[in-house]
């Protein structure tokens, strides 16, 4: 997907959401603060109590919403507070990740991290990391590009009805359920 | 008696010297130093030293950047490495001390006629020139230059390197002598200096 | 087995005896070097007191000439271009604003260096990709109820410890013990000859080298086995200054090599002990080991 | 997305002094939250945990009709539970509130006060979003098993288990070795006081063998726990000491009647400096007072082994020791191992340290010359009852009559393993203190001239600077430098046959060499080597340097992040005897708290299946560790056993048909949040 458009703002900054399991990443975060290290000001965290909570939808629904990247952070294998939720979890991540390359959504935007408690050191490097890679990408802007496909689906529509007009009516073609305008409501 | 004032004054500092040595490449962590002095007890020469390593360290942490410079200590170092190993701060004081002596031969505050710094020098002028080191040049140039004297003394050892066929007066050098120079002027470009 | 070689200027000038001693023993042991055309000085400690930049590039430039070799593998026998040239490599893969300062450098003459070079130290080569067990049995002329001193100095394990323990080195005492040398055991074996402050400031260098020899007469030794050649000179060449200023300590020291040469039964022109300015008698060898025979 | 009608919100952004202030405009978040949909009322305020802060919430739901409330401040791990509890006063469900880091996970964290800012924007709207789909919850409570676990017969698990065993409750300890006790155990004295360790351990030592309240299983280790707070189920191997204990009066009568007429074998409680014979107790005040039989090297052992590795029993002894037993028939080689299942509602772990190995630092000659010595092996050599009857002799080195000799010279050097990036960076706050207990006391043993090598002297402690200046009233040299190195070279006619010590003398600023006939290297603390697999044992977190994490460094000392389970001791970092009995008091009374309420509340973050979505596809089913969820064959449904459910969520993340609800961390709340934080800022462009 080339998303490095020339139309990126100047003051773009990538937006990134954060999946954190309660025990181990989230803990480690509050360590990192409790440290005052400092990190990139990009990542948005929201606490779950497992990683294993994380629905691969939480993450598509990130990314169609305009996120730039997410973050799932869970405890080291074998440390899981519910004993293996993080593997559950893995084995979604990489079912996830071959889909997401099929939607041609870069590798370094969707990221698995194992963080445990005592790793607020780990936070503020992945977060750092996270955040310049996800800048040299630049935005993913998905949004904005299912508007284009819509437009572009749209103009189709239009563009066969306007044959379909010309053609003269057959009976054979249903009208389309509804509109296709509706379809990205 | 000679009585001898041996206060510090902010004057005295250089401030920002310190942080300028740490932001150089495996100078870093000198940061971390405790003063705990493990550098001076492993340190063979550390009894020769005016300052030792470890006061060498605070001295450069602290700004002092004229008393580290016109020390002795610096040019003291063998390069053994035996502090850098041993310091429980990780701290590459070798290192530190090779930036140390780097910094004093640019800025010319060594004394005059000290055989190391001009060792350090014609070593370095050699292998601009030559491309490689011709160990009895080297060593004569350098008797030349500051000790004139002793370098009649040490002649006896010359007669029996001569002996034993270790010694040669004939200058090594390699063919692409250009390479050298450009690598050198390269380099200096790229750090912004000109050449001396 | 193939080794690109950089003998470095010290081998070349008064350490030649290192290289003449090595080279053979190499050879004798199956081992091919293939020395590096038109290497140019490591820089040494010297340098880096200069320019560390400039010191990395002139090393790097041999690492670079290596790499044309195809061989991936280097031997580097002197201690201070074993450190050098490894310095430069962990330096140019540690900061890579001075990797990219000397990679243009390099460029602007067409060279290129990736770093992929292993720089090795004959010690290395012998104990590990050798073997002890080959090496034994190429002895002939084992030295039975020779004492060795085994001296490391610092350079080699210093501060990048690579094949051997950085406080006991203990590849060097085996590597003599497969000659049938007896090893003196002494906490001196890393200690700092003295390096080139012998020369410039010879109260403090020389006592450093005194009291190596001092010890390791000391502890029984009959001669000081060392791998560097600034650490030879230092030990060797001094001898009357160091009588002057404290006492005579007439202590031989040969490089490991000439030992081997020795135990291998390779002629004088290759174990050349004559370069000696203390000169090494080895005791009256017994009939060679291998030349019973029915 | 359906939005309930009837929203209240109100919301309120905390400065928390200048801790969130500096970073973020407060005022402008509240202001901007002012004007979202929903919200009633938007407050910044200075400390909103403090009373008044409270209070102001309470007042508000009174006042305003709120019904939903979120607060911005800190980390919800510290306060969440306050805010809920105000909710909760002013008469509405406590899960109708929600809480927004800014402050550890913001204002702690940037340096840019506008991108800062913004990010609270985001959260806080997120926040917003999602406490409109809050559900009125009602929180669970399940009974405790009053029985507690305590693992680790140091002086931490002993004061622990004494403490509650005292409050009426079951103990069960379970220590490793084949006595309680400890490292203190081995000490000779105690600083700053010097009371004999043994004096005032031993009666503890004896009263945890007989108190009616406490089962103690030494020799044992525990091998697998399950379940969670409240109720935990134990599994503990009893290693197979070849004695029934219960039968054993601890006579000795068989140590005394060995085949082995002299003790032979490595005496590990005296640090290797004794021996002992193949049956043993471990040292006379063991407790239990009952022998044990080293298998590997016992006659009556073969030494190759079972497959299973349990050792094979020969036949080749004269069993003297059995005769000696007689009518008591205590010895028993067939015995095994034996692993017991126990439940408890609460643990303590309280599994200690190890002291550092000195050989890691090689320059101070440890292993090397006999003569250098770690402080544990002095303070075996001191003690009465210690392998040399309390003599400080030498390992090396005899007087002109062939007797061992006593040093006239010693040097401790301190920090070895502490402060040290290449082995561990940490002060282990213990030695400084111990190596001048070692001075006095090897200066009381033998006259000599001893010198203490410091870094830094670290007497934070009640009496220890005190103590400090004792020492220095006794004539002990204290020398500020870390040692280079511990060599047996003399450079002088006084350095010919001693250790020499090279140091800078920083305070003087002189190289030194100083020759000695004795070495002390005073040993830092190290986590124990198997504390990786301790820590999953039971579940709990260690930090980066090893040592077992508390829940919180400063309000939650003992506590782990698994309910339940508790600390003391120097398993959570090193620490002296009064902090470490200190600490093992504060653990127990965390666990007699817990127990003695009965109950825990549990979080309702519990899942329950949509019965009419359930596709019955089973794909749940293996996911939950706990086995809560179960399947109706009849209908063809799964179901979950809330009781079970401990509130992961993995099953609900892995639905195919998104039947699985958890509480308060619903699909549509997930959902709301995601969106909260990405609105605001550019939004997506619309279709033309």
């Amino acid at each position: 997907m080339n998303t490095a458009s020339a139309s990126v703002p100047r003051d773009w900054s990538p937006r990134i959401v954060a999946f954190f399991c309660n025990w181990c990443t989230y803990t480690a975060a509050d360590l990192a603060g409790v440290s005052r290290l400092k990190y990139a000001p990009n990542v948005r965290i929201i606490r779950l109590m497992c990683s294993g909570r994380v629905d691969p939808q939480f993450v598509l629904d990130a990314l169609s919403r305009g996120a730039d990247g997410v973050l799932i952070g869970g405890c080291h294998p074998g440390d899981c507070h519910y004993v293996e939720g993080n593997y559950k979890m893995l084995r979604r991540y990489q079912l996830l990740k071959r889909m997401l390359a099929d939607l041609g959504i870069e590798e370094p935007r969707v990221r698995l991290e194992w963080i445990s408690a005592a790793e607020g050191e780990k936070v503020q490097r992945v977060i750092n990391e996270m955040t310049e890679q996800i800048k040299a990408l630049g935005p993913l802007a998905l949004p904005q590009k299912f508007a284009e496909w819509d437009r572009e689906v749209i103009a189709l529509a239009r563009e066969l009805r306007a044959r379909d007009a010309a053609a003269g009516p057959c009976p054979d073609r249903a009208a389309p359920a509804q509109p296709v305008e509706a379809l990205h409501a | 008696m000679e009585i001898k004032r041996t206060i510090k004054y902010e004057a005295d500092r250089v401030p920002g010297f310190g942080r300028e040595i740490m932001s150089v490449p495996g100078c870093e962590a000198l940061e971390h130093c405790i003063q705990c002095g493990t550098c001076s007890g492993v340190c063979p020469l550390s009894i020769y030293m005016d300052y030792t390593p470890r006061q060498v360290m605070e001295l450069v942490r602290s700004d002092f950047k004229n008393e580290v410079l016109q020390s002795h200590t610096i040019w003291l170092c063998a390069s053994c490495y035996a502090c850098t190993v041993e310091c429980p701060r990780q701290i590459r004081i070798t290192d530190i001390m090779y930036e140390l002596k780097q910094r004093a031969i640019k800025e010319r505050v060594y004394p005059r006629r000290f055989p190391i710094p001009v060792l350090a020098e014609e070593f370095t002028r050699m292998v601009h020139d030559h491309g490689r080191i011709s160990e009895t040049r080297l060593v004569s140039r350098m008797y030349l230059r500051t000790r004139p004297l002793a370098a009649v003394g040490m002649a006896g050892l010359g007669l029996q390197l001569l002996k034993s066929g270790r010694f040669s007066w004939k200058q090594d050098r390699i063919k692409q002598r250009e390479q050298i120079a450009r690598i050198m002027e390269a380099v200096d470009r790229e750090n912004g200096k000109t050449e001396a | 087995m193939k080794y690109a070689y950089f003998p470095g200027c010290s081998l070349k000038g008064t350490g030649r005896a290192y290289e003449e001693s090595l080279v053979p023993v190499l050879r004798h042991l199956g081992v091919e070097l293939q020395e590096l055309e038109d290497w140019n000085c490591c820089g040494a400690t010297a340098y880096m007191a200069v320019d560390e930049g400039k010191a990395c590039a002139a090393a790097a430039r041999n690492l670079a000439l290596a790499e044309q070799t195809g061989l991936r593998q280097m031997l580097a026998p002197c201690s201070a271009c074993y450190l050098v040239l490894n310095k430069a490599q962990h330096y140019l893969n540690e900061y890579p604003a001075m990797r990219q300062v000397v990679g243009r450098a390099l460029q602007s003459v067409g060279l290129q260096c990736n770093g992929d070079t292993v720089v090795r130290h004959p010690l290395d080569v012998l104990v590990n990709d050798i073997g002890l067990e080959a090496i034994r049995q190429k002895v002939t002329h084992p030295l039975h109820g020779l004492k060795v001193a085994p001296y490391y100095g610092c350079q080699i394990v210093r501060p990048y410890a690579t094949f051997d323990d950085q406080a006991n080195p203990t590849s060097m005492d085996r590597l003599l013990e497969a000659l049938g040398a007896t090893v003196v055991r002494w906490p001196l074996k890393t200690k700092c000859c003295g390096g080139s402050l012998t020369g410039t400031l010879p109260e403090a260098g020389l006592r450093l080298s005194y009291i190596l020899l001092k010890e390791a007469r000391k502890r029984g030794a009959d001669v000081i086995a060392t791998v560097c050649p600034l650490c030879q000179f230092n030990l060797d060449s001094y001898h009357p200054q160091i009588a002057a200023r404290w006492e005579p300590v007439r202590l031989p020291t040969v490089y490991f090599s000439q030992l081997m040469g020795l135990a291998f039964g390779l002629p004088a022109e290759q174990t050349v002990l004559h370069r000696g300015m203390v000169r090494f008698h080895p005791p009256p060898v017994p009939a060679p080991a291998g030349a019973e025979k029915p | 997305m359906n939005r309930p009608n009837d929203i209240r919100i109100g919301f309120y952004v905390c400065h928390c002094g200048h801790n969130i202030a500096a970073m973020v405009d407060c005022p402008a978040v509240a202001q901007y939250v002012g004007t979202l949909p929903g919200v009633v009322l938007s407050r910044d305020y200075k400390y909103m945990c403090s009373d008044p802060g409270q209070e102001l919430i309470r007042q508000d739901i009174r006042e305003f009709g709120l019904n939903r409330v979120v607060v911005a401040s800190c980390s919800p791990l510290l306060h969440e539970q306050t805010f809920r509890s105000a909710v909760e006063a002013a008469g509405l469900n406590p899960f109708y509130f929600h809480m927004v880091n800014i402050r550890e996970h913001n204002s702690w964290v940037h340096t840019d006060r506008i991108r800062a800012t913004e990010k609270a924007r985001a959260l806080a709207r997120a926040a917003i979003e999602r406490v409109v789909h809050h559900k009125p919850l009602e929180i669970v409570k399940v009974p405790i098993h009053p029985d507690v676990l305590v693992v680790g017969g140091g002086i931490a698990g002993i004061h622990a288990a004494l403490t509650l065993a005292n409050a009426g409750k079951k103990v069960y300890l379970v220590e490793r070795e084949p006595s309680i006790g400890g490292h203190m155990a081995k000490f000779d004295k105690t600083f700053p006081t010097l009371d004999c360790a043994a004096c005032i351990l031993t009666p503890k030592m004896s009263e945890v063998g007989s108190h009616p309240n406490i089962t103690l299983w030494s020799y044992s280790e525990v091998v697998k726990v399950d379940g969670f707070v409240g109720n935990y189920t134990v599994q503990v191997k009893r290693k197979a000491r070849y004695i029934h204990e219960d039968l054993c009066t601890g006579c000795q009568d068989c140590i005394a009647h060995c085949v082995y007429k002299e003790p032979k074998f490595e005496d590990l409680f005296n640090e290797g400096l004794g021996k002992r014979k193949p049956v043993y107790i471990p040292f006379p005040q063991a407790t239990p007072q009952v022998v044990l039989i080293d298998p590997e090297v016992c006659l009556n052992f073969k030494r190759n082994k079972n497959p299973d590795g349990t050792p094979i029993v020969s036949d080749k002894c004269k069993k003297t020791c059995v005769e000696a037993c007689g009518e008591k028939r205590a010895i028993d080689f067939t015995q095994k191992d034996e692993i017991r299942e126990i439940k408890v509602g609460t643990i303590l772990v309280c599994t200690g340290f190890k002291t550092f190995d000195a050989r890691r630092v090689p320059a101070y000659g440890y292993g090397i010359y006999p003569n250098v010595y770690t402080a544990l092996e002095v303070e075996r050599l001191v003690n009465a009852s210690g392998p040399t009857g309390g003599e400080v002799l030498l390992r090396e080195g005899k007087n002109p009559d062939g007797t061992p000799r006593k040093p006239r010279s010693i040097g401790i050097i301190h920090c070895v393993g502490s402060r040290d990036k290449k082995t561990n960076l940490w002060c282990s706050r213990v030695c400084c203190m111990y190596s001048m207990k070692l001075a006095h006391l090897l200066k009381e043993h033998t006259g000599a001239e001893i010198y203490n090598f410091y870094i830094d002297i670290r007497t934070p402690g009640k009496g220890y600077e005190e103590f400090y200046n004792k020492l220095l009233e006794e004539g002990t040299h204290f020398i500020r430098g870390r040692v280079g190195e511990v060599t047996d070279w003399a450079m002088t006619p006084e350095e010919e046959g001693k250790l020499v010590i090279r140091v800078e003398d920083t305070l003087a600023g002189v190289v030194r060499r100083i020759p000695v006939d004795m070495v002390v290297l005073a040993t830092g603390l190290e986590p124990q080597a198997d504390a990786p697999e301790v820590r999953r044992l039971f579940n709990m977190s260690c930090g980066g340097d090893g040592w077992f994490l508390e829940r919180h460094p400063k309000l939650a000392p003992v506590n782990t992040f698994t309910d339940g389970v508790f600390l003391a001791g120097c398993c959570q970092g090193p620490k002296d005897i009064p902090d470490t009995v200190a600490q093992a008091g504060a653990a127990a009374a965390e666990a007699l708290a817990l127990i003695d309420r009965g109950y825990v509340e549990q979080e309702p973050n519990t899942a329950y299946i949509l019965e009419q979505e359930c596709s019955g596809c089973k794909s749940c089913l293996p996911l939950c560790p706990y086995t809560a969820i179960l399947f109706d064959e009849g209908r063809q449904k799964a179901y979950i056993n809330e009781a079970l459910c401990k509130g992961c969520g993995t099953c609900v993340g892995s639905c195919p048909s998104g039947s699985i609800v958890q509480k308060l961390f619903e699909d549509q709340e997930i959902f709301s949040e995601i969106a909260g934080v990405l609105a605001g800022e550019p939004a997506p462009a619309e279709p033309s």
